[in-house]
């Protein structure tokens, strides 16, 4: 019996090991940071509009996310009759693993960090097309023409804005020489790469909002045409994986900035991981402060303001960079 | 005044958790989110309640929900025709239950000024079509109306009221 | 190594599993979600190849882009072919089934009745000895492919657009 | 304790790709819609990817080309894709279904 | 040249505009925390209608139970004004006087169409029930209830 | 020469056999009516279209012997009201369509036939707007009059058929962007609109029944609750109309008042579509700003009128209570200034903001040849250029004496609609200064009105300008304590009618958007 359990440890291996306890801690981060930003949210909200926001709920209204989760938890499952059941049940499952898959492979600091893959890009970027493939599907099988036109927006706005997003981040790689997160993080340790790629964030941190669904570029979800967009027809914890991942996606697409462009853990004094956290919460309260001021975009401006200027200057931006490098 | 088509009822569980459903009904009774179902006048007055002066936000209730399916709490505010009946109806059944429904307004509580004999389009009083927890009177009542049966529906579902009471005036 | 035996077993399990469910459902979009299941088992099975780079392209490019605009082609055709008849009458069933077998039984013999020269050498290539060869010894026929990429785009743009001025 | 290293012979990949290949083939020939068609040979594309990866993994270990290959692979199936997409939503325009065994108008 | 006059334009628009939210992020709130503190009401507010005491008789209401308000209602929400006519006096008293507040517009003509000056509007401005009954007020106990807390 | 003499020579060239007599305006509000039989209404209809006529008003009056159609028109250049009569047989009340002439009058035939049973031959679609279902009668005759079965075409049972490349979406009437109860359907073609069909009555709350059921007095509550939002203008419409109905003398204090007090609550309604406007295009944040500023008006109003949404403050002859003049004017003031602040506050958010000139230009444009056919009013026709403004062309209250502009728009698009609201803002506010200093002393309220109103038999037509253009009252009188049919013409009504128009080929989004800027209020429309 012993033996077996030494011999599972051995056949698991350190890596392993490390590993699962990497992907507890970043269950927990998931968690906090989703509950964390609702309140931040609300509360920015709030006092942009000259209001509270959460107040009386716990003090200074912290404990008003754990309510909101608490109660989400315990409504009732509806389903609707006559949603497609295996994409309804399956979408709000599948939006959660490119969130979870990303976090593996960032670097909160230089030792910090589940697992650094030299492919470490390319995983966040390819997993975080399942978001849209989820988005499509809960969207197609809720039978409401809202979520349809919400999930179909969905898609045009994603495809569309990767190229941008890909675009902008192949000249740090270009600079960085690798894939690899950490590789990028610790190229920075002299200048950010934000001083000598100023258009190329300009790029990523736009396109990155429309990838997040956010005001300007929330249209999946426009409340005032669409109602709940994708997402009208889910209730309870269903509609809680959406928000969660909504929520984390804003962390995700901040904290790659914030290792592309702006040094990533690197700063003096101060603990790498709390920079990092300084860093991307800055970032995320940039997305919350467009989100409280600017109208929506319409879908074919959106669509415009992408193919017509987004992707040739990023275009642009990249031959230049790889002309300067090598030459 | 018609009948009521609906009585509370209240069921004891089988089992009961004590602690959890207490926990449960503090969360439910502190993030309320209510529908944006607003029907007439007293729609505006519920804007004025989420808005600056009065931020129902403090409570937790700040998000109207546009679908149904998220929402907890539907606030009637407003004349209920019987065009409008089915679709209320539909709308409350949408809901997932644990649901709550405050009538705001006179209209929404008996029709109120606009019931008169030979009225061919009124529904009076939207307690005929779904049970209704908490009541607001007024034409329209003020913004504090609606937070006060916000505070009243979370004793109801709590059992305690956790905020003072304002100085009652006549 | 027992454990990565059996997560290969899943791996198989789940690649030939999203194939069957492609060609039997009923309904395109589940045939789409099986080729998704498909592709992320063909991905697995690159990462047990020692080809992370390639696993993650195919990801990248089968899930986030064939698929996705599958899906969207499928949904700009819409209510209409929401549930279209899959199933064809049985003899046709039984016809594609002999030839896919007849295939398969073929092929099968080759692979085996051949001596793979099987070189039990370390494999150690990364992504920089793809890029070299890339745009070294295959730059025509990397040339080529972008080519034909372009090509493609603008054939499918001036085929929408050609759709849309008939309308 | 050591697993018997399924996941080390070149055949068991082989095989895999083959039965991809095979389901594709079914789904081609019988499947009605011509984007479930176009589903199918994507399929055998993925068959032919693994079967070309395998292959530079077990018989030249060091060379490259398979996966060069499969990169190509991959592009191409996109073009493909792409380009029988807009195919298939003009015939959708013009003809109002997409089944390929009804379009019979091509043949001619 | 014009495409890039216009982003820049645009953009400082969008920058303009995010001066004003962030602004407004610093500025001090303009919420009333309504339990805790209450706005100040106007003393014309109109809630329900109150009976005003006879300031020679606290006793009774100024009401002689004429019945010009029930009659004038727009929508019949007052109900059974009853009064008996006590010895030694010459108007009526009022024994009962029924407002269906959840009738009620708020529009003040019972006030008006007063002989006596006998209705008032009341501050209770905040009134919630469980059941559409809580609201049929009977103004005489309730003026009754308020002459004893005072 | 004036217009009405004009039109009279003009009209009697034309029709010799017809009748065109003039009515003393103001008893009346009207200048001259024509009784039209349904051999040469057409013709009357066609002369007055020729002569930039547009349509005011559409309705029947059941006068138990004969239903009698009552067409109002009026020009943008210069005010004469015309009433056009037309007598129908009560048991098969057949009247020709005008909808090919007026397009409004597709909808408003509709209601009249929906109402009274009035059937009009040749008319596209002659649905139910209004009324549910269950209603088996006539409800605006006055004897019970069933519907013949198979006569009862409602949209709500209209279950539309899907077409191949087109689909159905009901906006409403439960969704965020209708601004209440409207229900509009919707035929799509992907993101594009085909057509939109809106669907009336959710919240119909049976205002003009009502009046033949009380008496003048107790009418007054429920104007307010037609147009919350403009709550004030709506009872002054009324109290206006009865007032000259019966002949009473407002004191020149009152006026002022009533003219300060309505242009206040002016402000808090286009503060409340300022608010809403940007809403519909996603921006929440200037909501909360504007209903802030809203809640400064609301503070001064409650002072003066006790409510805070649904005013009851105008009576005959005067007001229900004087203001209290120190705080008053002192917060009327203190706002002023703030607002004007706060204008070049929203200049900075809303106006400069690319985003949403991008969203609002250019769409949903109007031109000014449809005002006719239309009869819109209020800022949706000054925002195609045509000053048209009751306060100017027929001043009531007290705004003759006070000068003031009229803000005009350029193209009719968004924009301009927005723009002209802006722009009211900003006057209103000089209104009220000019008025508040020229505020005179004396009583609130005239002493000689009779507790019981019986006004002489009659009719008028009483118009004032709401915030959302010509607000207009008809009242016909039968010398009892109630009135005998009374009228409301709204002016959402026939601003909304043009959305089925402007929604032909555009994108959801943009249908939106104009439809936010109508600044349409549901319950004025459903009464």
């Amino acid at each position: 019996m012993c033996d077996t359990i030494i011999n599972i440890v051995n056949i698991v291996g350190k890596e392993v090991v490390r590993t699962v306890i990497g992907l507890v801690g970043v269950f927990i981060v998931v968690l906090g940071n989703a509950i964390m930003l609702t309140w931040t949210e609300r509360k920015v909200a709030g006092h942009i509009q000259r209001r509270i926001g959460p107040k009386e709920v716990g003090p200074f209204g912290l404990l008003q996310s754990f309510a909101d989760s608490v109660k989400l938890l315990g409504k009732e499952l509806l389903t609707p009759a006559n949603v497609e059941k295996p994409l309804y049940f399956l979408a709000p499952t599948l939006i959660f693993v490119p969130v979870l898959v990303t976090f593996v492979v960032i670097p909160f600091d230089g030792f910090l960090q589940v697992k650094d893959i030299n492919t470490g890009i390319l995983v966040i970027l390819a997993f975080s097309s399942l978001t849209v493939l989820s988005i499509l599907i809960g969207g197609w099988g809720s039978d409401n023409k809202y979520s349809l036109i919400g999930a179909v927006r969905s898609v045009a706005q994603n495809i569309a804005y990767e190229i941008p997003l890909l675009l902008a981040l192949l000249p740090v790689i270009l600079m960085a020489n690798s894939f690899s997160l950490r590789d990028i993080a610790e190229a920075q340790r002299g200048a950010w790469f934000v001083v000598y790629q100023p258009i190329a964030f300009l790029i990523f941190f736009v396109a990155s909002v429309a990838e997040t669904n956010r005001t300007p570029f929330d249209l999946p979800e426009a409340e005032s045409e669409l109602v709940a967009g994708f997402h009208t027809e889910y209730s309870g914890m269903r509609f809680s994986l959406f928000f969660l991942a909504e929520y984390t996606n804003m962390f995700i697409v901040s904290a790659i900035a914030v290792t592309f462009f702006l040094g990533g853990y690197q700063g003096p004094i101060l603990p790498g991981v709390v920079w990092f956290f300084i860093k991307t919460y800055l970032l995320v309260f940039v997305l919350l402060w467009f989100r409280w001021t600017f109208p929506r975009v319409r879908f074919d401006q959106l669509l415009n303001f992408s193919w017509k200027i987004l992707i040739p200057v990023s275009f642009l931006n990249l031959l230049v960079t790889g002309g300067i490098l090598k030459l | 005044m018609g009948k009521r088509s609906f009585h509370l009822e209240t069921k004891d569980p089988i089992i009961k958790f004590a602690v959890l459903d207490k926990i449960l009904d503090l969360a439910r009774a502190n993030s309320l989110w209510p529908i944006t179902f607003g029907l007439a006048c007293c729609a505006i007055e519920m804007m004025c309640a989420s808005m600056a002066r009065f931020d129902i936000a403090r409570f937790g209730a700040e998000v109207f929900r546009p679908s149904p399916r998220q929402a907890d709490l539907m606030i009637v505010s407003g004349t209920v025709t019987k065009k409008m009946a089915p679709i209320l109806v539909t709308l409350y059944e949408q809901m997932p239950s644990p649901k709550w429904v405050i009538a705001m307004g006179n209209c929404a509580i008996s029709g109120g000024p606009f019931v008169f004999e030979g009225q061919y389009n009124l529904v009076e009083g939207v307690d005929l079509l779904v049970p209704v927890d908490i009541y607001v009177p007024g034409c329209p009542p003020r913004p504090e109306g609606l937070l006060e049966g916000l505070m009243k529906l979370e004793e109801k579902i709590t059992g305690t009221r956790r905020f003072p009471v304002p100085e009652p005036k006549w | 190594m027992i454990f990565a035996d059996i997560i290969f077993v899943i791996i198989i399990l789940i690649t030939l599993g999203g194939a069957l469910m492609t060609v039997l459902s009923g309904s395109i979009i589940y045939a789409l979600m099986g080729l998704v299941t498909t592709m992320f088992g063909v991905a697995g099975l690159y990462i047990y190849l020692n080809a992370p780079f390639l696993a993650m392209m195919q990801i990248l490019i089968y899930v986030g882009a064939i698929s996705v605009l599958i899906t969207f082609a499928i949904m700009l055709i819409g209510p209409l072919y929401k549930k279209p008849k899959e199933w064809s009458y049985p003899l046709k069933f039984i016809l594609a089934a002999v030839v896919a077998l007849f295939s398969f039984f073929v092929f099968a013999k080759v692979i085996l009745k051949t001596q793979w020269t099987v070189l039990s050498k370390p494999f150690a290539i990364s992504t920089k000895d793809i890029g070299r060869l890339l745009f070294d010894r295959l730059t025509f026929p990397f040339e080529l492919i972008s080519l034909v990429i372009v090509v493609a785009i603008i054939g499918a743009v001036m085929l929408s657009l050609y759709s849309r001025g008939e309308k | 304790m050591t697993g018997i290293g399924l996941y080390n012979s070149l055949n068991v990949y082989l095989f895999i790709g083959l039965a991809l290949l095979a389901c594709g083939i079914l789904g081609v020939v019988y499947r009605r819609t011509l984007i479930s068609m176009l589903i199918s040979i994507e399929l055998i594309m993925n068959g032919a990817g693994l079967n070309l990866v395998a292959f530079n993994r077990f018989v030249a270990p060091e060379s490259a080309y398979g996966m060069a290959f499969t990169l190509f692979i991959m592009g191409i199936a996109a073009a493909e894709a792409a380009i029988a997409l807009a195919i298939i939503i003009l015939i959708l325009r013009r003809y109002r279904h997409v089944e390929g065994a009804k379009l019979k108008e091509m043949k001619d | 040249m014009r495409v890039v006059a216009d982003i820049i334009k645009g953009a400082y628009s969008l920058i303009v505009g995010m001066g004003v939210t962030i602004r407004a992020f610093f500025s001090p709130v303009v919420t009333c925390q309504y339990p805790r503190e209450t706005v100040n009401i106007s003393p014309r507010f109109r809630s329900h209608t109150k009976l005003v005491g006879d300031p020679e008789n606290p006793d009774r209401t100024k009401c002689i139970v004429c019945g010009m308000c029930e009659r004038n209602c727009p929508s019949h929400s007052i109900k059974k004004v009853e009064g008996e006519k006590k010895e030694g006096e010459k108007k009526k008293t009022a024994t009962s006087y029924i407002l269906d507040f959840t009738t009620c517009s708020q529009c003040g003509i019972c006030v008006e169409s007063c002989p006596v000056d006998a209705l008032e509007f009341s501050d209770d401005y905040n009134p919630v029930g469980l059941k559409r009954e809580d609201f049929h007020y009977d103004l005489v106990k309730e003026y009754e209830k308020r002459k004893k807390a005072v | 020469m004036t217009m009405t003499n004009r039109v009279i020579e003009e009209f009697k060239a034309e029709f010799k056999s017809v009748d065109i007599t003039e009515a003393p305006y103001e008893k009346q509000g009207y200048h001259l009516s024509i009784e039209a039989r349904t051999g040469n209404l057409l013709n009357i209809i066609d002369f007055l279209d020729k002569r930039e006529f547009y349509i005011i008003d559409l309705f029947c009056v059941d006068y138990q012997d004969y239903l009698e159609l009552v067409y109002f028109f009026n020009t943008h250049r210069e005010l004469c009201r015309i009433k056009v009569t037309l007598k129908l047989d009560p048991v098969k009340p057949v009247a020709p369509t005008i909808s090919n002439t007026y397009t409004i009058a597709r909808w408003y035939e509709r209601e009249v036939h929906e109402f009274f049973g009035v059937y009009f031959e040749g008319h596209p679609n002659l649905t139910y707007l209004f009324l549910h279902e269950e209603i088996g009668h006539y409800p605006l005759r006055k004897q019970h009059v069933p519907v013949p079965d198979g006569d009862k075409k409602l949209l709500n049972s209209f279950r539309p058929h899907e077409e191949e490349n087109s689909f159905f979406i009901n906006l409403g009437p439960q969704h965020p962007s209708t601004h209440g109860v409207l229900r509009v359907v919707l035929k799509m073609d992907g993101e594009y609109l085909i057509s939109a069909e809106p669907v009336l009555g959710y919240l119909h709350r049976m205002h003009e029944k009502m009046a033949e059921n009380k008496s003048y007095m107790q009418f007054l509550p429920n104007p307010a609750r037609m147009d919350y939002p403009g709550a004030l203008l709506f009872n002054l419409a009324y109290v206006e109309a009865v007032e000259k109905l019966c002949g009473i003398e407002v004191p020149e204090r009152a006026k002022y008042i009533r003219t300060i007090t309505c242009e206040l609550n002016r402000i808090a309604s286009h503060l409340l579509w300022l608010g809403a406007f940007p809403a519909d295009l996603g921006a929440l944040t200037p909501f909360m700003y504007a209903f802030d500023d809203r809640e400064n008006i609301l503070d001064i109003l409650e002072d003066v009128t006790g409510s805070r949404l649904t005013y009851c403050y105008f009576r005959f002859g005067g007001l229900y209570n004087d203001i209290n003049e120190e705080t008053f004017i002192d917060a009327t003031k203190r706002f002023i200034e703030r607002m004007r602040e706060r204008l070049v506050m929203y200049d900075k958010l809303i106006t400069g903001n690319v985003i949403f000139i991008n969203r609002v230009k250019n769409i949903g444009i109007l031109e000014q040849g449809q005002a006719k056919k239309y009869g819109f009013s209020g800022p949706v026709i000054r925002s195609t250029g045509i000053p048209f403004d009751m306060r100017k062309v027929d001043p009531y209250a007290a705004y003759g004496s006070i000068d003031f502009e009229i803000p005009t728009g350029h193209i009719g698009d968004n924009m301009d609609r927005y723009m002209v609201r802006m722009k009211e803002i900003e006057i209103s506010l000089n209104i009220i200064e000019e008025g508040i200093k020229r505020l005179p002393s004396g009583p609130f309220k005239t002493e000689k009105v009779p507790k019981k109103l019986k006004p002489p038999k009659g009719d008028i037509y009483n118009a004032v300008e709401s915030t959302r253009g010509e607000t207009g009252v008809y009242i016909v009188s039968d010398e009892s304590d109630t009135p005998y049919r009374m009228r409301w013409r709204v002016p959402s009504y026939s601003n909304l009618m043009t959305f089925p128009h402007l929604s032909r080929g555009v994108l959801i989004a943009d249908a939106i958007a104009t439809l936010g800027s109508y600044d349409i209020v549901v319950p004025e429309i459903d009464r």
